[in-house]
C-alpha cells in the first residue's frame, strides 16, 4: 500500500520541521494513537487503535526515526503487531519539506505493508480506512499551524 | 468344459462413465479432508508475517494455557523426532517448520494441536513470534542478479536420475540453469532478413483445488500410516522414510480420491508435518488446510520469457533465442525439473536450425512454485505463440500459413536433436483452422464491439525417465483386481486403467476392481503428473494384464483345455485346485528409454512421446471498456487413440477452462510479500458464466505407435494454446498486443489507449 | 471461530434492549452471511450475538400502499424480494439486479435489513435503492426514526445506525414514470464483486431528462449520488454530445479508490462509459430489456 | 467465553432429530461431527463455492456460513437422502450420464442445487440454469457437462413424474 501527497501549511520550514520531528505532536495528528512512550530520542512505542464500524483494529507499534536531516527530511520506520490476530504492519514514511514564500509544503509518502489475516483479506477496507486517516492527518496538521500556536504545545 | 463365455467386445475406446461416479454423486466418495480417525487431533499452523527474516523468538506460553490445547510445537520440537527435517523433490531445502529463518509470508512457523480445531486456531493467534526483517526479493529477473540471497546454501536432493548433476551453489538464487545450444544462433541472426525480439510475462496463480491440502498421520512404534490427498504416494513414502531413516516398509501411504490436484498435491506437502506432529503427540494428527492456506502452499511459476527470432527472406525461422526466468518462490519444490524439462521445447513446435535456450529456476521470497497442469509449458507457449503471431503480422503473413511453413514434422529433429515421431502438429493446426473457417472472410465489426480470432499450437516432451509398476490379480471366480498407485484426482485414470485390463482380459471394464492407492498394497509409481500416467502406468497395467492372460493360457494348457477354449475362468480354478481357490497374478513394470541431455542440452531421446495440442478462439472486445467476451473456444489435441473418448473430451474442456482463468483474470496480488487476495472472494476462478457459449473439444485421428493401445496422455493438453490464442485474437480484433497475463479488461483498455496516444493514468 | 453466546429474543423491543450500546462485541445477527465471514476471518470475535430470527414473522412482509409505496420488512430474505410480484411491478430493476447479486444460497439467507446494515460498498442493492429514493425505518430503544438509504450508508461498512438501533423496514416510493437501471461492472470473472456499480433512475420525456438520480458504487468507499452529473443532466436533452459532457462530469466528481479489481484511472473510464450507457438505457422506451 | 450449548430439533433427511450444538458451530461441522454426513463439505469457507450446500425448508443455503442453531424447527435435506434405497435420483443419474464432474468434490453441491432448481422450474432454459448455478464452482471445469446434466435431469424428472 502506498500513499503520497502534499500538505501546505502557513509556517516557515524550520518550525514545521521542528514540529514534525516532535513525536508527541506528530502522534497527536494521527487518529487513534495513544500511550506514546519515548524509549530514547529516536525510538518510540505507542498503541494505535482504529475502528471500522464494529470492527476494531488495535496495534502495538514501534516507531524508529531512521533519518532526521533538518530542515528537510524525516524518515521513520513503523512496525506494528495487531492484538488478537496474527499479523504485522510495516511502514516506511518519508517526509520532505520545501518552503516557498512563507509557506511550507510537506511532501509525504508512506509505503505500508500489512501481513497476516488482515493483509490477506482486509486490504480493501484498511485501504479505505487509511485514506480516511490520511485526510484526518492533513486536517489536523493544517489546523495546528493555522491557529499558529502549536509552538507552545511542549 | 465348453465355451460359453459371451463376447465382451472392445473395452478400449468405450465412453464408459467413471467407475466411481456413483460414489461421487451420492456424496460418499472418500477424501482426506473429510476423514476422521478415533482419537485424532487437529493441527493449526502459525504462519510467518515477514517475507524474509530471522526468527528472534517464538513465545508459545499463552497459547499453551488455553484449555483444550494439546500442545504447541516449533522446529525445536520437530527436530527431537526428525533431526534433519528438510524435504523436497529436487532440493532438500524446505523445513517442516521454519528453522532460524523464514523465507516467505505464510511459511509455517509453529503448530498447535487440539481435538477442537476452533481451539487450535484460537491458540495460534496467541503465539508471539518475533522476527528481524531481512531484505526480500520477489521478482524473478531481479532475483537473477543475486543482490538479495534467499538461501545461504542450496542443497540438491539427488532424487531424479536426470538431475543427479545438480550441485549446491553459494552466492546465487539460481537453483538450476538449463542450457541448450543447437547450431549457431548468432550466425542465424546475422544472416536473417528480419529479427524480432519480445518479452512476455506470466503471473502467479494458484491450483485452487476445492479440496484443500490435507494429510493425516497415525504414528505407531512399528510404523506410520499416512492418509493424504497426494498425487504421488510412492514419493511420499520414500521421502518420509528418508526423513525418519526408516525402511520404506514401515511407512504406509493411503490415498483416497482427490478433490482436485492439478499438480499442487505432488511430491510432499503436509505429510511431513502431520508425521512429525503425530510422533510428538503419539496420537493421529490431521493437518487440513483452509482455502486461504492454499495460497501459502504451492503455486504456479510466474515467468519472464525473452524470445528473439531471426527470419530469412522467404519467411523461414532460421534462429531463435530463448531466455526464461522461472520464479520458484522460497523453496525449489519441483521447479528445477520443470525448468529443465520445459526448456527442451521452449523454442516451440517449429523446425529451426539454430536454437539457443537458457532457462533459470530462481528462488524468491514468495510462496513456493511447482507443477501446475502443463509443467511450465503454458508459460512458454504463451510467449512463443504470441511471438510467432506478432512476427506473422509484422511480415504481413497469414498466421496459419506462416506457422505451416515453419512447423516441425515427424522425422525432423526437434531443438534437443530428438527426432519427432507421432506428433500430429500439422493435423492439429489444420483442424483448428478448419473449425475457425480460417480461409473464409471474418467480420471484425465496425462499432464499439470488435471481433477477432486467433490460434496457437504447442509441443511438449513428457517427463522422463519415470517408472510405473502394476499388478493384476485374478481371483478364483475369474474376477480381476488392479493394483496401481496412479491417483484418480478426477482425470478418470481408474476408469481408463480398468478399460485396459478389460481389453486384455476380455472382460467388461466395469467388472474390474481398481484398488484404492495404498503403498502397502499398490506398487510403485513415480507420480500422477505431467500427463504421464496413461502412457507409463497404462503400459505397466497392460503388461500386468498380459502376464495374467498368458498365465491363464498356460493354465488352460496345463489343464488340457483344447486350443481356442473359452471356458470360464472360475471353472479352470476349480479344476486346478478342487475348489474355488487360488490366484493368478500378473505384474507389469514400465520405464521408457531416455538419454539425458549433454552439456549443450542435446539428446537423441528426450521423451518417450510428444504431446501436441492447440486452441482456436473467436472473441468480441468492447472497445470502450476493454471487456473481452470469448464467443468460441476450440481445443484440438493429438492423444493418439483415445481410451475413453468422453473422458478425453471433458479433460480437454476442463483444462482449457482452467487456462481461461489463468489467461483472463486469475492473479495472486502481492504487496510486500503478502498475498492480498488469498480467498475465493478476491481470487476468482472461472464460474459458469465465464464459459464460452460455444466450446468444441476434439482429437485428431492419430496413433501413438509406442503407446498402450496407441494412446498417450491428455490431462494437460488443452491448457497449452489457450492464452496465446486469446491474445492473438485480441490483436486481430483491435490491433492491441498484450504481453503479460492476465489479459484483464483494464489491460486491454490500457493497450487501446496507448495505441490511440492517450495513455491512461497510473493511479 | 471463537465461542460466543447466542440469544434469540422474541420481540423487537427485547432485541434492542439486549444490544449493549457500549459493548462492541455484541451484535445483532439476521441471516448472518456477512457477519459469519467476519467471524471466520477472526476480525470480529463477539461475546454475544442477538439473533433476530424470531422477529421474522412481523418483519418480513412485502406490501404496497395505495399511493404505490413499497414496504419491505427488514427480515425479508433477498430471494423473497427477487420473486415478489409486488416488487416486480413497483421496481422491476430490483428483481433484475437480484439475478446477479451474490448467489442463490446467499439470497436465500441474507435479509434486506442485514444487507443494508452491512454497508459493504460493493453490494448491488444500495446504489439501486438510492436511485429509487428509498428510505429505511429504524427502531431504537425508545424511538423510531426514518432515514434515506443515501444517508444511512456513511462509509466502508459504516452506517448512521446507533449500535442499539435496528432497521425495521425498507420503503421505496412510487416510481411513477421513472425508469431505473443498474449496471454491475465486473473487471475479471463475470461473477466477481463489481469494480463499478452504476444505478440510474430517470424520468424523461422524449430526449429530455425531467429528473435523474445517478449513483456510483463499488469504486467508491460508499455508494454516492453523482450530484454534479445529475445537475448537468436535469432538464436537458440527453443527446450524445451532452451525454459525453455528463459522463466527464461524473468521472470527475467521484472519489474513486484503486484496488485489485482495477486502478482508479480505469474505474474512472468505466464510470464515464457506464454513466452514458445507464442514462441511455434508462431513457429507452419502456419494456426495452435491461 | 459464554458459550452455551443448546438442544435443537429438526428434520434431517426425513427423520426427526434432536441434537446438542454450540452456538458457534456451523451446519457443516454439525452434520459431520454429529451425523457423520460428509456430503456437505467446507471448501472456500465463504459461501462462494457451493460445496457445503444443504437444503433447508427446500431452499439451498451454504452450510459453512449458517449457524447450526438456526436449523431449529426446519427441514434439512442433504445429498445423502437422494438415493435412500440405493436407486439414484434422476439428477444424480443425469450427472453420471453427462460426465458432469471430474474430481467430484463439488458434485454434491451441484446435485442439490439442481434438485432445488427443478423443484422450482421444471424445464429451465440455459440462462436460468447458469444463473442458478453461478455461485457453484467446479475447478475441474465441468460446467458445459453440468448444464447438459441439468437439462437431462429435467427430462428424466418429467418422464418420471408423468409416467
Amino acid at each position: 500500500m502506498n500513499f503520497a501527497g502534499d500538505i501546505t501549511v502557513v509556517a516557515p520550514r524550520d518550525a514545521v520541521f521542528k514540529a514534525l520531528s516532535d513525536a508527541p505532536f506528530f502522534a497527536s495528528c494521527i487518529e487513534g494513537v495513544r500511550n506514546l512512550e519515548a524509549i530514547d530520542a529516536t525510538h518510540f512505542r505507542a498503541i494505535l487503535e482504529t475502528r471500522v464500524a464494529y470492527l476494531r483494529f488495535k496495534f502495538k507499534a514501534e516507531v524508529e526515526l531512521t533519518q532526521l536531516s533538518p530542515p528537510e527530511l524525516i524518515e521513520a520506520k513503523v512496525e506494528g503487531t495487531p492484538f488478537g490476530i496474527v499479523g504485522r504492519l510495516t511502514a516506511i514514511t518519508m517526509t520532505r519539506l520545501s518552503e516557498t514564500g512563507g509557506q511550507t509544503t510537506i511532501h509525504y509518502s508512506v509505503d505500508a505493508t500489512i501481513t497476516g489475516k488482515l493483509g490477506s483479506m482486509g486490504q480493501p477496507v484498511l485501504k479505505a480506512k487509511a485514506k480516511d486517516m490520511e485526510k484526518h492527518f492533513t486536517e489536523r496538521l493544517v489546523a495546528a499551524f493555522a491557529i499558529g500556536g502549536r509552538g507552545t504545545a511542549h | 468344459m465348453k465355451a460359453i463365455k459371451p463376447q465382451v467386445g472392445h473395452q478400449v475406446g468405450r465412453s464408459l462413465p467413471r467407475l466411481e461416479a456413483r460414489e461421487k454423486v451420492t456424496g460418499r466418495a472418500e477424501y482426506t479432508h473429510l476423514m476422521q480417525l478415533p482419537g485424532m487431533l487437529q493441527a493449526k499452523i502459525l504462519r510467518s508475517t515477514v517475507a524474509h527474516g530471522r526468527i528472534k523468538s517464538i513465545d508459545t506460553t499463552d497459547a499453551k494455557k488455553i484449555p483444550g490445547v494439546f500442545g504447541v510445537y516449533t522446529s525445536d520440537d520437530i527436530q527431537t523426532v526428525i533431526p534433519d527435517p528438510y524435504y523436497g523433490p529436487a532440493f532438500h531445502d524446505q523445513p517442516i517448520l521454519a528453522i532460524g529463518k523464514v523465507h516467505f509470508v505464510g511459511e509455517p512457523v509453529a503448530a498447535v494441536l487440539a481435538a477442537d480445531p476452533h481451539i487450535a486456531e484460537q491458540a495460534t493467534q496467541r503465539i508471539i513470534a518475533e522476527y528481524e526483517e531481512l531484505p526480500a526479493i520477489f521478482d524473478e529477473v531481479e532475483a537473477a542478479e543475486n543482490k538479495v540471497l534467499v538461501h545461504e546454501e542450496l542443497k540438491p536432493a539427488g532424487t531424479f536420475a536426470d538431475l543427479k548433476h545438480l550441485k549446491g551453489r553459494k552466492g546465487t538464487n539460481i537453483a538450476l540453469d538449463f542450457r541448450l545450444r543447437r547450431g549457431d544462433v548468432d550466425k542465424g541472426f546475422a544472416s536473417a532478413a528480419h529479427v524480432f525480439e519480445h518479452t512476455f510475462r506470466t503471473q502467479k496463480v494458484l491450483h485452487l483445488a476445492l479440496e484443500p491440502y490435507a494429510s493425516i498421520a497415525d504414528y505407531r512404534e512399528d510404523g506410520v500410516t499416512i492418509y493424504s490427498g497426494a498425487q504421488s504416494p510412492s514419493f511420499v513414502r520414500t521421502e518420509i522414510a528418508r526423513l525418519l531413516s526408516w525402511p520404506e516398509n514401515r511407512v504406509r501411504v493411503k490415498v483416497p480420491y482427490l478433490g482436485g490436484g492439478y499438480g499442487g498435491k505432488l511430491y510432499i506437502k503436509m505429510e511431513a508435518l502431520a508425521v512429525a506432529l503425530s510422533m510428538l503427540a503419539r496420537r493421529p494428527v490431521k493437518v487440513a488446510l483452509t482455502m486461504e492456506e492454499q495460497f501459502y502452499t504451492i503455486t504456479k511459476h510466474p515467468s519472464t520469457f525473452r524470445i528473439k527470432s531471426g527470419i530469412d527472406k522467404d519467411g523461414k525461422i532460421i534462429a531463435r533465442k530463448c531466455e526464461v526466468w522461472w520464479n520458484g518462490g522460497a523453496y525449489a519444490d519441483v521447479g528445477p525439473r520443470l525448468t529443465q524439462k520445459s526448456g527442451f521445447t521452449a523454442s516451440g513446435p517449429y523446425d529451426i536450425d539454430n536454437v539457443s535456450i537458457d532457462s533459470y529456476a530462481l528462488y524468491t521470497n514468495l510462496t513456493p512454485a511447482g507443477a501446475l497442469r502443463g509443467f511450465g509449458i503454458p508459460q512458454l507457449v504463451w510467449a512463443y505463440e504470441s511471438h510467432t503471431d506478432m512476427i506473422a503480422r509484422a511480415l504481413k503473413r497469414d498466421p496459419v500459413d506462416f506457422r505451416k511453413q515453419n512447423l516441425l514434422h515427424d522425422g525432423r529433429p526437434q531443438a534437443t536433436g530428438t527426432i519427432l515421431k507421432n506428433a500430429a502438429i500439422e493435423k492439429v493446426l489444420d483442424r483448428i483452422a478448419e473449425r475457425l473457417n480460417w480461409k473464409k472472410p471474418f467480420d471484425r465489426g465496425q462499432g464499439v464491439v470488435r471481433r477477432g480470432r486467433g490460434l496457437a499450437v504447442a509441443l511438449k516432451a513428457v517427463i522422463s525417465p519415470t517408472t510405473s509398476v502394476a499388478v493384476v490379480n485374478i481371483a478364483a471366480d475369474g474376477s480381476a483386481t488392479l493394483y496401481c498407485s496412479t491417483v484418480d484426482m478426477g482425470q478418470g485414470s481408474d476408469t481408463a486403467m480398468a478399460q485396459m485390463v478389460g481389453e486384455v482380459l476380455d472382460m467388461p471394464a466395469e467388472s474390474v476392481r481398481v484398488v484404492p492407492r495404498d503403498t502397502d498394497v499398490t506398487p510403485y509409481d513415480m507420480g500422477t503428473l505431467g500427463s504421464r500416467s496413461l502412457f507409463h502406468m497404462g503400459h505397466a497395467v497392460r503388461l500386468a494384464a498380459e502376464e495374467a492372460r498368458d498365465k491363464i493360457a498356460a493354465l488352460r494348457r496345463e489343464l488340457g483345455e483344447p486350443e481356442g477354449s473359452n471356458a470360464p475362468l472360475g471353472d479352470l480354478f476349480r479344476k486346478k485346485y478342487g475348489m474355488q481357490a487360488g490366484n493368478i497374478v500378473g505384474t507389469g513394470i514400465y520405464k521408457p528409454d531416455y538419454i539425458p541431455p549433454d552439456s549443450s542440452g542435446l539428446t537423441t531421446n528426450a521423451t518417450p512421446f510428444w504431446m501436441v495440442a492447440g486452441s482456436g478462439v473467436e472473441l468480441e472486445v468492447d472497445t470502450e471498456t476493454g471487456h473481452v467476451r470469448i464467443t468460441r473456444l476450440i481445443n484440438v489435441a493429438d492423444v493418439g487413440k483415445p481410451i475413453n473418448p468422453k473422458i478425453v473430451e471433458t479433460q480437454l474442456s476442463g483444462a482449457s477452462l482452467m487456462q481461461l482463468g489463468f489467461s483472463m483474470f486469475e492473479k495472486m496480488h502481492v504487496d510486500g510479500g503478502q498475498i492480498t487476495n488469498a480467498s475465493l472472494a478476491d481470487y476468482k476462478i472461472p464460474a459458469i458464466h465465464d464459459v464460452p457459449p460455444v466450446m468444441e473439444n476434439m482429437t485428431v485421428d492419430a496413433v501413438q505407435d509406442n503407446g498402450p493401445f496407441g494412446a498417450k496422455g491428455v490431462g494437460e493438453l488443452a491448457t497449452f494454446g489457450v492464452s496465446p490464442a486469446i491474445a492473438n485474437a485480441i490483436d486481430d480484433a483491435i490491433g492491441v498486443r498484450l504481453t503479460e497475463l492476465p489479459m484483464t479488461a483494464e489491460a486491454v483498455l490500457r493497450g487501446l489507449y496507448v495505441k490511440n496516444n492517450r495513455p491512461l493514468g497510473d493511479d | 471461530m471463537t465461542p460466543f453466546d447466542l440469544v434469540e429474543p422474541a420481540s423487537l423491543k427485547e432485541a434492542i434492549a439486549l444490544i449493549d450500546p457500549d459493548d462492541p462485541d455484541v451484535r445483532p445477527i439476521a441471516g448472518g452471511t456477512a457477519l459469519m465471514l467476519m467471524m471466520k476471518a477472526g476480525v470480529f470475535r463477539p461475546t454475544r450475538l442477538v439473533s433476530l430470527r424470531r422477529l421474522r414473522n412481523g418483519l418480513s412482509q412485502i406490501t404496497s400502499t395505495m399511493d404505490g409505496e413499497l414496504k419491505i420488512g427488514a427480515m425479508t430474505p433477498l430471494t423473497a424480494i427477487e420473486h415478489s410480484s409486488e416488487v416486480k411491478r413497483a421496481a422491476p430493476v430490483i428483481a433484475r439486479t437480484m439475478r446477479r447479486l451474490a448467489n442463490v444460497r446467499v439470497r436465500n439467507v441474507a435479509t434486506i435489513g442485514g444487507a443494508l446494515a452491512h454497508a459493504d460498498p460493493h453490494m448491488d442493492l444500495p446504489p439501486v435503492l438510492i436511485a429509487l429514493g428509498a428510505s429505511v425505518s429504524i427502531a431504537g430503544i425508545s424511538s423510531e426514526r426514518s432515514m434515506t438509504v443515501e444517508d444511512l450508508l456513511t462509509g466502508y461498512y459504516e452506517t448512521a445506525l446507533a449500535k442499539n438501533e435496528l432497521i425495521t423496514e425498507l420503503r421505496i416510493p412510487t416510481q411513477g414514470n421513472s425508469q431505473a437501471v443498474y449496471f454491475k461492472v465486473t473487471a475479471g470473472s463475470v461473477d466477481d464483486w463489481p469494480a463499478l456499480g452504476l444505478a440510474a433512475a430517470i424520468v424523461s420525456e422524449g430526449d429530455t431528462v425531467r429528473s435523474v438520480r445517478l449513483v456510483v458504487s463499488a469504486a467508491t468507499s460508499k455508494p454516492m449520488r453523482l450530484t454534479a452529473a445529475e445537475r448537468a443532466l436535469n432538464g436537458q436533452i440527453a443527446n450524445e454530445v451532452h451525454l459525453k459532457r455528463v459522463a466527464d462530469i461524473a468521472a470527475e466528481e467521484a472519489d474513486i479508490i484503486a484496488d485489485i479489481r482495477g486502478s482508479a484511472s480505469y474505474k474512472r473510464e468505466l464510470l464515464r462509459v457506464f454513466t452514458a450507457r445507464a442514462v441511455r438505457a434508462a431513457m429507452e422506451p419502456r419494456g426495452a430489456p435491461h | 467465553m459464554r458459550s452455551s450449548a443448546r438442544t435443537i430439533n429438526f428434520t434431517l433427511n426425513g427423520r426427526s432429530v434432536s441434537v446438542n450444538v454450540q452456538p458457534h458451530h456451523n451446519v457443516v461441522e454439525m452434520l459431520q461431527a454429529q451425523f457423520a454426513l460428509f456430503g456437505a463439505r467446507e471448501s472456500c469457507g465463504q459461501g462462494l463455492c457451493g460445496c457445503c450446500t444443504v437444503l433447508v425448508d427446500g431452499r439451498p443455503l451454504s452450510g459453512c456460513l449458517y449457524l447450526a442453531v438456526f436449523l431449529d424447527g426446519t427441514e434439512v435435506v442433504t445429498v445423502e437422502s437422494l438415493a435412500p434405497t440405493g436407486k439414484l435420483d434422476p439428477v444424480q443419474q443425469a450427472f453420471i450420464e453427462c460426465g458432469a464432474f471430474q474430481c467430484g468434490y463439488c458434485t454434491p453441491g451441484f446435485v442439490l442445487m439442481t434438485k432445488a432448481l427443478l423443484e422450482q422450474t421444471s424445464d429451465p432454459d440455459d440462462e436460468q440454469i447458469r444463473d442458478h448455478l453461478s455461485g457453484n464452482l467446479c475447478r475441474c471445469g465441468a460446467y458445459p457437462e453440468i448444464v447438459n446434466a441439468v437439462k437431462l435431469a429435467a427430462r428424466k424428472s418429467k418422464a418420471g413424474s408423468t409416467g
